[in-house]
C-alpha cells in the first residue's frame, strides 16, 4: 500500500504538469533575488549564500505544502484511505515520501547551481547538498503537520506559513550552520549528525501528529 | 550616572497599557458573550412558546 | 439483548453538527439481508449519521454499537464486516482515468487477496455501462457516469464476496453505506442500482442508504425517518 | 435531553470530573476571579514598592535595571503559560474534555501579551545597558519565536468555525509547539555560539542584591495571580458563548442565568 500510494501521488503530480517544476523555479528565483537587493560583493555573497539557499528551500517547500492534502480532502479520497485503518499509516507515509520526492529531492539536487552563483567552494556545496538532503524531509514532515491542521481552517496560505515556519527554525539553523562550519574549517559533522538525529525523531513523531490532525479535520 | 527614566517609563508605561488593553478586551468579550447568550435564550423561549420566562431575562 | 446471528444493532445515538443537535436517542437493528433507508429532509443528519457510523465523525457520546453481539467502535473497525462507504465526495481523482480510479479504489478495498485483476475491473465497468469511458479522465465524466463508476465499485465488491464465499473460511459480511446513490442516474441506471442492492441482500449483506425516494427493484426496506 | 445531560454525566464520579463539566466549573471560576485580581494588585503594589523604593540603585546599570521587575516575571510567565497550554491540550486530546480545550484558548492571549511585554521591556532594558534595542541572543530570539507560536495557536483558533474541530486542532498545535520549544532554544543557542562576534553575551548577569530578588519573586507571584484571573474571566466568557445558557448554573445551581452576576471589578493595575 505504501508503494501504491507513492506511485499514485507521483502520477497525479506529473499529470498536473506545471506544479512540480514551478517549485524548483521558485527556489532558483528567490535565491537570485538576494544579490539584486544588495551589493553583490564576493565576500558578502559568500557569507549569505548558505542562509539564502536554506531560506529559499524553506519557502519553496512551504509553497508546495497546500497541495499535500487539500485536494484529497476535498474529493473524499482521504476519507476512503482513513477507512482502511490498517493501511492508513502506510498510505500517509507514502504521501509524505511522494511529496518529498517531488519537492525536497529536486531542490537539493539543483542547490549546487545556487552554491555556484554565490561562489561557494566544492566542499561547501557538498555539505550544502548533504544538509538539504537531510533537512528537506524534515521540512516536509513538519509542513505536513501544518498542512493537515490547516485543513480544518479556512485560513489559507498565511496561516499555513504562521504554523509551519516557526517550527522549521531548528532545521534552518543547523542546515545553514553546517555550511558555515565547513567554510570556517570546523567541519560539518556535528551539524549534519544533529540534522540526521532530528530527521529520525521527526519521522517518528510527525506522521503521528499529522494523522491526528487529518482525523480532526475530517471529523 | 545617566538618567534612565525614559527607558523605565517606556517599559512600565507600555506594560500598564498592555494590562489595560487586555482588561478592556476581556470586558468586551464578556459583554459580547452575554449579549449572544441572551439573544439565544430569548430565541429559544420564543420558539418553545415559553414567553413568560423570556421576559424575565430581558434587560430593565 | 438477543445476540442474534450477525445482527447489526445501534442504539443511544446522539449526534450534533456545530452547536445544533441533529439526532437524539436514535437506534435501529438490521438483520443480514435487510437494508435500512434513511429518510428525511436536507440537513436532517442523514449524511452525518453515515459518516459517524463509519467512524469518520464523532458521536456526542459513545453509542451502543454491536455486530453479532460484539461491541464495535464503528463499522470500519470491525473485523467481521467489509465496509463500503460512498459519501457525497466518493474519492475519485480528476487526474486519473476511470479505470485507474477503480483500480486504486479496489486496491484500497482489498477484497482479501482474491485475484480480481484488471479483467474484473473492466467487466465491472462494462456491467455498469461505462466501459467505453474507461480511459477517459474522471474530470470529463458526466454526473450520471460518475455514479456509474461508483456502482462498478459496488459491483466489484459483490463479485469479490462471491469469489470468497466459494473458497472462504471465515464469513465477512459485506455492508454498504451509501449516500443518495441514485441521484443523477437515468431510469436504467436506477434500475441497475436497485438490482445491485438486491444482489447484496441476497448474499446476506447489509446496507444503510440515505435516500429521497424508493429504490426500484429492491426489496422493502426498514425505514428510519430523521428530522422533526 | 440537550446539554443538561452533560451536567448530569458528571454529577457522580470524582471531584475533578465533576468540575470538568464547563457548566459546573463556571460558578467556581466566578468565585475565584476577584480574589486573584486582588492578590495580583496587592502583590504588584508590594513588589513595585520594594523594587522602586527599597531596592538600591545598581552601581553598574544605574536605575534602568528596575525594568527586570516586569521583564523577568513576564518572560517566565510566557514560557509557563505555553507549557500550561500544552498540558491542557494533552488533557483535551486524551480525555476529550471541552473545559481543558477552553482553558487552552483562554490562556493563549494572556501568554502572547506576556511574551510581548518580555520582548518590549527587554529592548528598553538592553538599550541603556548594552547600547542596543535588539540583540540576536539565544534567549531573546527564542522568545520572539515563542510569540509566533502563540500567534499560530490564536490564528488557528480564529480561522476554524467548528468549536469541536478548533478545540482539538489547537490542542495538537500547542503540543507540537511545546515539543519544539526546547529544540528551538537549543538550536538558537548553538547558532548563537557559532556567531559569537556578532552578539553580546548576556550571561554575565551581575550578582543580584537580596532585595531585588525578593521584589522580582513577588512580582512573579503577582504575574501568576494576574494570569490566572484573566484566563478565568476569559474561560467564563467562552463557556457563556459555547454552552447552552440554561445549563450554566450559578453558585446555588438554581435556574438563575449565569450572567446575572456582576462583572468583576477591574482591580488590576
Amino acid at each position: 500500500m505504501f508503494f501504491a500510494s507513492v506511485q499514485r501521488d507521483l502520477r497525479l503530480l506529473l499529470r498536473q504538469g506545471s506544479e512540480a517544476w514551478l517549485v524548483l523555479v521558485f527556489f532558483l528565483l528567490i535565491a537570485s533575488l538576494f544579490p539584486l537587493a544588495m551589493q553583490p560583493e564576493t565576500k558578502t555573497l559568500l557569507a549569505i549564500g548558505p542562509g539564502v539557499t536554506w531560506v529559499s528551500a524553506l519557502l519553496s517547500v512551504l509553497l508546495s505544502m497546500p497541495r499535500m492534502f487539500a485536494a484529497d480532502a476535498q474529493d473524499g479520497s482521504l476519507e476512503q484511505m482513513l477507512l482502511q485503518s490498517e493501511a492508513w499509516m502506510a498510505m500517509l507515509l507514502g504521501k509524505l515520501v511522494a511529496h518529498w520526492l517531488a519537492s525536497g529531492l529536486p531542490l537539493s539536487l539543483v542547490a549546487p547551481l545556487i552554491g555556484l552563483q554565490y561562489g561557494l567552494d566544492a566542499g561547501a556545496i557538498a555539505v550544502l547538498v548533504a544538509g538539504l538532503l537531510l533537512g528537506t524531509p524534515m521540512l516536509t514532515l513538519i509542513g505536513a503537520i501544518a498542512a493537515a491542521l490547516n485543513l480544518s481552517a479556512r485560513g489559507g496560505g498565511a496561516l499555513l506559513a504562521l504554523l509551519m515556519l516557526p517550527l522549521c527554525i531548528p532545521v534552518l539553523v543547523f542546515g545553514a550552520g553546517a555550511v558555515e562550519a565547513q567554510s570556517a574549517g570546523l567541519g560539518a559533522e556535528a551539524h549534519l549528525s544533529l540534522l540526521a538525529a532530528g530527521l529520525i525523531i521527526a519521522s517518528i513523531l510527525a506522521p503521528w501528529a499529522c494523522s491526528s490532525a487529518i482525523k480532526i479535520a475530517l471529523d | 550616572m545617566k538618567d534612565h527614566s525614559f527607558y523605565i517609563l517606556m517599559s512600565y508605561g507600555v506594560f500598564a497599557l498592555v494590562v489595560l488593553i487586555e482588561l478592556y478586551a476581556l470586558r468586551r468579550h464578556r459583554r459580547r458573550a452575554i449579549e449572544e447568550a441572551k439573544q439565544m435564550e430569548a430565541g429559544m423561549h420564543r420558539q418553545a412558546e415559553g414567553n413568560s420566562h423570556a421576559r424575565e431575562l430581558d434587560p430593565s | 439483548m438477543t445476540a442474534n446471528q450477525s445482527q447489526l444493532l445501534a442504539a443511544n445515538i446522539y449526534l450534533s453538527r456545530g452547536r445544533r443537535r441533529l439526532l437524539s436517542n436514535l437506534g435501529f437493528t438490521l438483520e443480514p439481508g435487510q437494508w435500512l433507508a434513511l429518510l428525511g429532509p436536507n440537513g436532517s443528519g442523514k449524511s452525518t449519521l453515515l459518516r459517524a457510523l463509519c467512524g469518520l465523525y464523532s458521536f456526542d457520546q459513545t453509542p451502543e454499537l454491536r455486530f453479532a453481539g460484539q461491541t464495535i467502535k464503528s463499522l470500519a473497525h470491525c473485523p467481521d464486516l467489509q465496509l463500503i462507504f460512498q459519501g457525497h465526495a466518493p474519492g475519485w481523482k480528476d487526474g486519473l482515468s476511470t479505470l485507474e480510479n477503480l483500480r486504486w479504489q479496489s486496491s484500497l478495498d482489498r477484497y482479501g487477496e482474491s485475484a480480481l485483476g484488471d479483467r474484473a475491473l473492466e467487466d465491472a465497468l462494462d456491467h455498469c455501462g461505462i466501459a467505453q469511458q474507461r480511459h477517459l479522465p474522471f474530470a470529463v465524466l458526466s454526473a450520471g457516469q460518475r455514479r456509474r463508476l461508483a456502482m462498478s465499485r459496488l459491483c466489484l465488491s459483490l463479485w469479490a464476496r462471491q469469489a470468497q464465499a466459494r473458497s472462504d473460511d471465515r464469513e465477512r459480511k459485506l455492508v454498504w453505506l451509501l449516500d443518495e446513490p441514485s441521484t443523477a442516474l437515468d431510469d436504467q441506471g436506477q434500475d441497475l442500482m436497485g438490482r445491485l442492492l438486491h444482489q447484496l441482500l441476497e448474499q446476506g449483506g447489509l446496507a444503510i442508504v440515505a435516500t429521497h425516494g424508493a429504490m426500484p427493484g429492491s426489496p422493502q426496506a426498514a425505514m428510519l425517518k430523521l428530522g422533526s | 435531553m440537550k446539554a443538561s445531560d452533560a451536567v448530569k454525566e458528571h454529577e457522580s464520579g470524582p471531584l475533578w470530573s465533576r468540575y470538568a463539566a464547563p457548566a459546573r466549573f463556571f460558578p467556581l471560576a466566578g468565585r475565584l476571579v476577584v480574589p486573584f485580581y486582588v492578590l495580583a494588585a496587592i502583590l504588584g503594589a508590594i513588589g513595585l514598592y520594594i523594587g522602586f523604593v527599597i531596592a538600591p540603585t545598581d552601581w553598574q546599570q544605574g536605575e534602568s535595571y528596575r525594568i527586570v521587575f516586569i521583564h523577568v516575571p513576564a518572560a517566565w510567565m510566557s514560557m509557563i503559560i505555553y507549557l500550561a497550554m500544552a498540558f491542557w491540550g494533552l488533557l483535551a486530546l486524551v480525555l476529550n474534555t471541552r473545559l481543558s480545550a477552553m482553558m487552552l484558548q483562554a490562556l493563549a492571549p494572556t501568554g502572547a501579551w506576556m511574551t510581548f511585554i518580555a520582548l518590549w521591556t527587554g529592548a528598553f532594558w538592553g538599550k541603556p545597558t548594552w547600547g542596543t534595542y535588539w540583540v540576536w541572543d539565544a534567549r531573546i530570539t527564542s522568545e520572539l519565536i515563542l510569540l509566533f507560536l502563540y500567534f499560530g495557536v490564536i490564528g488557528l483558533r480564529a480561522s476554524i468555525d467548528d468549536d469541536r474541530k478548533a478545540d482539538k486542532a489547537c490542542a495538537l498545535m500547542a503540543i507540537v509547539g511545546a515539543v519544539n520549544v526546547p529544540i528551538i532554544y537549543f538550536s538558537v543557542k548553538w547558532w548563537n555560539t557559532l556567531h559569537q562576534g556578532a552578539s553580546v553575551s548576556l550571561t554575565a548577569a551581575p550578582k543580584m542584591a537580596q532585595t531585588m530578588l525578593v521584589a522580582m519573586l513577588i512580582m512573579t507571584a503577582a504575574a501568576w495571580a494576574y494570569s490566572i484571573a484573566t484566563s478565568l474571566v476569559r474561560v467564563r466568557s467562552l463557556i457563556i458563548q459555547r454552552e447552552p445558557p440554561s445549563t450554566i448554573a450559578d453558585s446555588s445551581g438554581g435556574p438563575q442565568p449565569a450572567f446575572a452576576t456582576s462583572p468583576p471589578g477591574s482591580s488590576g493595575k
